[in-house]
């Protein structure tokens, strides 16, 4: 009997889906499409069933081989992983959802094989407990997502996915050089032993591995200025790709630097830079989100703008601002996410990405906009939706000391929101006001396409209508994440 | 009895309406140059309570001051319908009554008493100040005794002086 | 009661007469000045008389008929709210801010009618007397608030009482005096602020259609507004007085002068009115409220 | 549990929902349901009408209560806010008949009056914030309803909401820091505990929210294209209750948080008022006259009435500005009157627009002969605008001038005094160039409005000369409200005010009995006249010339253009065109930052060691950057 509320089969169950397709491939290429679901499907289940768990005993720890950590690969999961590979099954498994209507091209069976190895990738990388591990699962993500990006094969997507795959490749090496120093400082891999390892060397001597793992992971983050592959990927992906590439794969990396910044490495002293860091990505990103005329680049700008978001929130190193980035990780994965798939369905109707060619398709696409508009609601923070109370708690947790600094950084935290509000009000203006194109033939996308974010917004009015308990949850993940210790003693308990 | 104060009421408005009189300003020839005279300093027509008025709406007399040609007849006649009972037209020199010089000019009405009722004619080309404002008087003194019956003359033939004008106007 | 009734009917008509009367004058010494003989002092009496007895009359609606009843109403409405010797019969129900705007009803009235009327000359002049009144408007309530300030109430009978035994707000705030004048004076609508009836412009402007009973209605009511403005500046400015024949007189000095100045001066164009009120009057308005600030 | 003003809040919420299902089914049934729903918000007000909640807990969040009370004041507002969007629904039944979108726009009709209605009853300032929010979108949507010059208008709006509600936000987040509560009356003892600069800097950041909302100058620049382009009904909703929302918000700024007394200690005491409160009076004043100013040479009777309805704020503002008891009584008073002859004139000017089609003044005229209720309806609504007895703009307006000259206000009461007398100028324009002068000739089937547009006019007419003959109905709440804020009301009784203490005295029954005494006077001597006989429009004075039906015989175009030649020199520049050019250096700019994502592969690459070496920096820094 297999237990299922061991977190290995969140990583086994589609490795053993990507084999079970390679299998099936050379049988029925199209039979293919229908085991990410199936696989996303049950990693869901599995998380669903572990929350209880977790609830109960804050991190629950897997190995491998019988072998007690530090010495063996292991599995640890606390309430922040625990999130975000829900978020993740669950964004898979929509994604996957609407890749059974949205993906015509050729190789299916490959596009398949990849899907459900970046799904694999990002879910090992936010339980994985083990630094090595994580540059593993790491490469598993980005490799896939360099081979989805290119899938559509076309210039766009061929350029694109070649500036992904060399920006993405030094990243993942200079994650290994990091991890690599660290396991010659510290002898060990295990992200715990290393946490309390570490402590004795100096500030110095961390900062070397640290820079480099930040880079490499920042990479992926989409940090300002590495971030420059993601406006060019994200459009050029499939939108069901783009979707799991903005919603979570960007947010796994944020949440690798997290894990590393405060479970491993405990730096405080850091944190004025990656503030730094941070609003220049908020600052860049949506700023340069205004300008777009791609409906797909914009929101991949957005994407920039809400990590950078999220991430400064992280950076106030409280618990309410863990909390606040907390929920706006969630609030972004589910609206980001959501909006991808609705640019893909108009897309298919629209035939161009262009902002100026979608105006008046709300009158046709009724569903499409109104969840569009939802979407894009949410992730400004407007009332009653769930981004409201997230910005809120990040606003409160940057003013909780009145100063000169925190009130500027405020200013342009909202001055930045208010740029984001401009453009997405101006493109749902043209959705729902501009005039239909003479001659177009619009109507609702398929029932295929907006099945799976109708799923999604359903989620998202949810969060909207009953907040309370997402907002008390976060305060806790927000609690365990800082107190490093709850962590690392629970990894090494068996010590 | 009831007729004889109606009958006094009458002559008691008759005999305070003649102290006020307001011309209308409205000038059709050469006549208009005698005006200022009569309005100014050295014949004061405000004495007896004349004075030139804007608008036909506010004014009691239509002075018609000189020669009237058939395209000033669409006017007199339309500001004289504009006017409010009682109104009284005065013709003024010679033109209005018989066409003056003008007595073979085929733009030019000779007879304006074929086109509304005038009340008093002044005759000269032109009349003086003086015959002016004994003019006035003259009229006031109609005015007096009821005789200054013009626009009833004017709304009881109708007919009449509307076929007259249409001859000339169409 | 009966003496309130009295009053109620008596108020009315003392402020034509006294209106009319000063109408009458203006005619004459106008005609003096010019050295004619003139119409008799009577002449806009019979005038009345001989519009209000017209035999037909037209109307271009509901609002042309309410306009001139609007603007009587409202200036027998207002002459309650003004004290004149022995008699205050409503100025507590209203003080002098209230009473600025009790005087613009008639005006607004006047309006609506001429507007009615469907003539431009009419909305020409409605336009331009409620930009002279604008113009005018703000010297006079700087000049208003001076008084008010000085006499710290708003109670127009106290500033009257205020004033008793010489001590005129015209001797007390000289340089609010001479702009209060002025502004009375383009209140008056004489030259050289006659834009709005401006005949030879706008053919009498707002009275253009205007004739019969109507015009009489607003002849009416011209009287009444003499009599208002020329009050209200001898109540504000010049102490009121103890009988309403001291009360005369004061008005007639006035008025004499205004018609001095009324008889010899051109006309401004509107706009030019406008920039003259709102130049040395307004200055001269401030700095007398500066005084009455700094002085108490 | 006591739900009562759960049940009070949820009612146009749950009438939003229910007419948007419903119009799904049938036109009528999503009439019946607003209508209904929100007669229904009004009635449930009327039980709190002598009943102040205090504190109802609506929830918890972040660790603060989220509380709902009720007192007279926010009565006062709430029955605005029923009010005038009850009458907006029923105006819009025929108004917005065949456009498109029908069961969204009643829905988000409902949703502004119920997101309003929480601002007016929200206990603390998480809620207030939270219901702020909510309505500023939700009436953003409303205002794009308008078609196409609409959008670009709305876009303005949401833009400036946006911003004012942010700036709110920093203000609250101040207080939450702090205290980690947000009730208001703990944020008021934390104001009184607290430093100078700390207060004042709250105080400014609310100030920016309620200003945008509230559209006194210079944060206004969104109203004039916003109220003229949005369907009339909704513009009615936004002068009419919106602003108010903003003058309300400023309202508990002023006495709820900060209290005069604090206020007094915040800055020293130069002026006869706190020297924050002075400064706002300013404002308000600089709003009345400028806007009246720009109200006077408009073209455009929708934005004629938005810059006018920027003016009459300002009476509010300056109202609660004051700080004595008469001037709070006579801005609240004045917000009340505001809305009531301010949605009047848009639902005529509605009802206009409706039968002709256009809003521009001059190719309007003489409809008062197709039109009546319409006219009558306009005549009461600028005739209380104007400010003039008998109705209820002046009593208001009285009221403020009374407390200015108390105060010693003067230049502030000239320029009160001035804006009034402007607004003659421009209400004639629009009464006139509507409804007085030539029919044009295609206009010569237009018929009156239906009945159920004529309804709010009905009624609101009927208010301004209730409020106006009776100002004691609306002082009564008003006094309450007053006594409950902890300011001594004033003496009034139901037909005006006794005076006393500096003010004068007033009562409006002797001023409209006497003023209809005249006017029978005045018809008297009129019926005694010969008879009238009515004419054509076209037989007039035109010199002897005659007036036929192919020439325009009317004077309404640039009315004022005399006028517009003093003042426009001043007027060259404006606040919109210097936001305006904000704008453009900010996008300049930021199209200069976009392009560091160059594209290139290279300059990406080099980017990454640009972070290393940066991070490598720091280590030679010991990790300190500041």
């Amino acid at each position: 009997m297999v237990n299922l509320t061991n977190p290995i089969l969140l990583i086994a169950v589609p490795l053993f889906f990507v084999f079970l397709a390679a299998v099936i491939a050379p049988f029925s290429k199209r039979a293919t499409k229908y085991l990410p679901p199936v696989a996303f499907l049950i990693n869901l289940i599995i998380t669903l069933y572990l929350i209880p768990q977790v609830a109960e005993k804050g991190v629950i720890v897997a190995t491998t081989a019988g072998i007690k950590p530090p010495f063996a690969i292991n599995i640890a999961v606390d309430g922040l992983g625990l999130s975000l590979a829900i978020i993740a099954s669950l964004l898979g498994l929509i994604a996957s959802l609407y890749n059974l209507k949205y993906i015509t091209e050729e190789p299916q069976d490959k596009f398949n094989m990849l899907f459900l190895l970046l799904g694999t990738g990002i879910t090992w990388m936010v339980i994985t407990g083990d630094m090595f591990n994580l540059f593993v699962a790491f490469e598993v993500t980005s490799i896939s997502a360099f081979g989805l990006v290119g899938f559509l094969r076309d210039k766009d997507s061929i350029e694109a996915g070649f500036k992904y795959l060399v920006m993405g490749s030094i990243g993942a090496s200079l994650l290994l050089i990091g991890v690599v120093m660290l396991y010659a400082a510290t002898g060990t891999l295990n992200m715990a032993d290393i946490a309390e390892k570490i402590a004795r060397f100096s500030f110095r001597q961390k900062l070397l591995p640290y820079s480099f793992i930040f880079t490499g992971l920042g990479i992926e983050g989409a940090l300002f200025p590495l971030n420059a592959w993601l406006p060019d990927a994200h459009p050029a992906a499939p939108s069901s790709v783009s979707s799991i590439l903005s919603g979570i794969m960007t947010t796994a990396a944020i949440y690798a630097i997290i894990r590393a910044t405060v479970t491993v490495f405990n730096y405080s002293a850091i944190t004025p830079f990656i503030l730094l860091i941070a609003l220049l990505t908020l600052v860049f990103g949506e700023t340069s989100a205004f300008f777009q005329k791609d409906i797909k680049r914009m929101l991949a700008y957005s994407t920039i703008g809400q990590t950078g978001f999220f991430f400064f929130a992280f950076s106030l190193g409280s618990v309410q601002g863990m909390q606040g980035a907390f929920m706006q990780i969630l609030n972004h994965s589910l609206s980001k996410a959501m909006l991808f798939l609705i640019a893909g369905a108009m897309i298919t109707q629209v035939h161009s990405r262009n902002i100026d060619d979608f105006s008046g398709i709300g009158k046709k696409m009724k569903i499409s906009s109104v969840f569009f508009a939802i979407g894009a609601f949410s992730l400004m923070g407007l009332p009653p939706f769930f981004g409201f109370w997230s910005k809120l708690t990040i606003i409160f947790a940057t003013l909780a000391y009145t100063n000169f600094y925190t009130i500027t950084l405020v200013v342009i935290l909202l001055f930045m929101s208010v740029i984001e509000g401009a453009y997405f009000f101006r493109v749902m203006q043209s959705m729902f006001f501009g005039k239909l194109k003479e001659g177009t033939e619009i109507k609702e996308a398929s029932p295929g396409l907006v099945v799976p974010f109708v799923i999604l917004g359903i989620v998202i009015l949810t969060l909207a209508i009953y907040p309370t308990p997402i907002i008390a949850v976060s305060k806790k993940i927000a609690v365990q994440l800082i107190h490093r210790a709850v962590y690392i003693n629970a990894v090494l308990g068996g010590l | 009895m009831e007729k004889m104060t109606e009958q006094q009421f009458r002559t008691i408005g008759n005999m305070l309406r003649k102290r006020s009189l307001w011309m209308l300003h409205y000038c059709t020839g050469c006549g208009s140059m005698e005006l200022p005279a009569v309005g100014t300093s050295r014949y004061d027509m405000e004495r007896f309570g004349v004075v030139p008025y804007i608008t036909p709406r506010q004014a009691d007399i239509l002075l018609v001051t000189g020669y009237v040609n058939t395209k000033t007849l669409r006017r007199i006649v339309t500001v004289y319908e504009q006017m409010l009972d009682p109104k009284y037209v005065v013709g003024f020199g010679s033109c209005p009554i018989n066409g003056g010089v003008y007595w073979d000019s085929y733009a030019v009405i000779k007879q304006l008493d074929r086109y509304i009722p005038v009340d008093l004619y002044i005759a000269g080309c032109m009349p003086r100040p003086e015959a002016i404002i004994t003019g006035f008087m003259h009229l006031m003194e109609l005015i007096d005794k009821g005789k200054a019956t013009g626009y009833k003359r004017y709304k009881e033939n109708l007919e009449y002086y509307k076929e007259n004008q249409r001859k000339v106007l169409e | 009661m009966v003496k309130n009734i009295l009053i109620a009917i008596g108020l009315p008509l003392l402020a034509f007469g006294i209106g009319i009367s000063f109408m009458g004058f203006k005619r004459k010494i106008g005609a003096r000045i010019q050295r004619r003989y003139g119409p008799p002092f009577h002449q806009p009496l019979l005038d009345i008389i001989k519009l209000l007895s017209k035999k037909s009359d037209i109307s271009h609606g509901i609002i042309y008929d309410l306009g001139p009843m609007i603007a009587l109403g409202a200036s027998i409405l207002t002459i309650f709210f003004i004290p004149i010797p022995g008699l205050k019969l409503l100025t507590g129900s209203a003080d002098v801010i209230a009473l600025l705007y009790i005087m613009v009803i008639g005006s607004l009235g006047m309006g609506l009618g001429a507007g009615e009327s469907a003539n431009p000359n009419s909305s020409i002049g409605i336009a331009r007397a409620l930009t002279l009144m604008f113009g005018y408007d703000l010297p006079f309530v700087i000049v208003i608030i001076s008084v008010l300030l000085k006499y710290h109430t708003t109670n127009l009978y106290a500033i009257t009482q205020a004033q008793a035994g010489g001590h005129w707000a015209m001797w007390v705030l000289p340089l609010s005096a001479i702009v209060g004048f002025i502004v009375i004076y383009g209140a008056m609508g004489e030259h050289p602020f006659d834009v709005v009836t401006a005949p030879h412009e706008v053919a009498t402007g707002p009275m253009a259609e205007y004739g019969g009973k109507h015009l009489g209605l607003l002849f009416i009511d011209h009287a009444f507004h003499v009599y208002i403005e020329l009050a209200l500046f001898v109540d504000l400015f010049m102490g009121g007085a103890s009988n309403i024949g001291w009360f005369y007189v004061k008005m007639f000095v006035l008025f004499l002068i205004i018609v001095f100045f009324d008889e010899v001066l051109p006309r401004f164009r509107i706009d030019d009115a406008v920039r003259f009120y709102w130049r040395w009057p307004t200055i001269i308005a401030l700095t007398s409220l500066i005084i009455v600030l700094i002085g108490g | 549990m006591n739900m009562s003003l759960m049940v009070l809040l949820l009612t146009p919420f749950t009438g939003g929902i229910l007419s948007y299902l419903g119009g799904k089914i049938h036109r009528s049934v999503r009439y019946t349901f607003a209508i209904l729903f929100s007669s229904l918000t009004l009635v449930e007000l009327f039980f709190y009408y002598n009943k102040p909640v205090n504190h109802f807990v609506l929830g918890k969040m972040f660790g603060s209560v989220m509380i709902l009370q009720i007192n007279p004041i926010s009565w006062l507002f709430a029955f605005i806010v029923t009010t005038i969007s009850l009458l907006a629904i029923i105006f819009s039944v025929n108004d917005m008949e065949g456009r498109g979108g029908l069961d969204f726009y009643y829905f988000e009709l409902m949703v502004v009056e119920g997101a309003m209605l929480g601002i007016t009853l929200a206990g603390d300032l998480l809620t207030f914030f939270l219901f702020w929010e909510i309505m500023s979108w939700t009436s953003y949507l409303l205002i794009i309803q308008g078609g196409n010059k609409s959008i670009k208008a709305g876009y303005k709006y949401i833009i400036m909401s946006i911003i004012g509600a942010n700036s709110m936000l920093i203000a609250i987040a101040m207080i939450y820091g702090k205290i980690h509560t947000l009730v208001f009356r703990n944020v008021a003892m934390l104001l009184a505990a607290s430093p100078h600069g700390f207060d004042i800097a709250i105080f400014v950041l609310f100030a920016i929210g309620f200003f945008v909302e509230a559209a006194v100058m210079p944060l206004h620049t969104w109203v004039s294209d916003a109220y003229s382009e949005a369907p009339s009904s909704v513009s009615s909703v936004l002068s009419g209750v919106l602003e108010k929302i903003g003058a309300y918000g400023l309202f508990v700024l002023l006495y709820a948080l900060f209290g005069v007394s604090l206020l007094g200690k915040l800055m020293p005491l130069r002026f006869p008022s706190p020297t924050i409160m002075y400064t706002i009076g300013w404002f308000a004043g600089i709003s009345i006259v400028v806007s009246t100013f720009l109200a006077i040479l408009q073209e455009d009777a929708k934005k004629l009435l938005a810059y006018s309805s920027i003016s009459q704020i300002g009476y509010v503002v300056l109202g609660i500005s004051i700080g004595t008891s008469l001037g709070v009584a006579g801005g609240l008073f004045h917000a009340l009157n505001h809305a009531i002859f301010k949605s009047l004139l848009f639902f005529t000017i509605g009802a206009v627009i409706y039968r002709t089609g256009t809003r521009n003044l001059s190719e309007l005229g003489g409809l008062i002969k197709k039109m009546p209720v319409t006219f009558t309806g306009t005549l009461f609504g600028i005739i209380a605008l104007a400010g003039v007895p008998p109705l209820n703009g002046f009593v208001s307006k009285w009221m403020i001038y009374e407390a200015l000259l108390q105060k010693k206000e003067v230049f502030l009461l000239i320029l009160a005094l001035i804006g009034s007398t402007g607004s003659f100028l421009y209400v004639y324009r629009l009464i006139h160039s509507t409804f007085l002068g030539q029919l044009p000739e295609k206009f010569k089937d237009v018929k009156e409005v239906p009945f159920l547009m004529q309804i709010p006019i009905w009624l609101l007419s009927l208010g301004t000369i209730v409020f106006g003959i009776w100002p004691g109905l609306a002082m009564n709440v008003i006094a309450r409200g007053e006594k409950f804020f902890g300011i001594t009301p004033i003496k009034y009784n139901l037909y005006g005010f006794p005076g006393g203490n500096g003010m004068g005295s007033l009562k409006m029954i002797n001023i409209s009995s006497v003023f209809i005494a005249g006017l029978i006077v005045a018809y008297i001597i009129f019926a005694l006249g010969a008879k009238t006989h009515r004419i054509s429009q076209y037989d007039n004075y035109a010199a002897g010339q005659v007036v036929t039906k192919d020439t325009k015989y009317n004077y309404s175009y640039g009315f004022y253009m005399f006028f517009g030649r003093v003042v426009n020199p001043v007027f060259k520049w404006s606040a919109d065109k210097i936001y305006l050019a904000w704008a453009r250096s900010a996008n300049v700019f930021g199209d200069y930052m976009r392009r560091i994502y160059t594209g290139n592969l290279e300059t990406y690459s080099s980017y990454i060691v640009v972070i290393i070496s940066l991070v490598g920096f720091l280590i030679l820094l010991g990790g300190k950057i500041w």
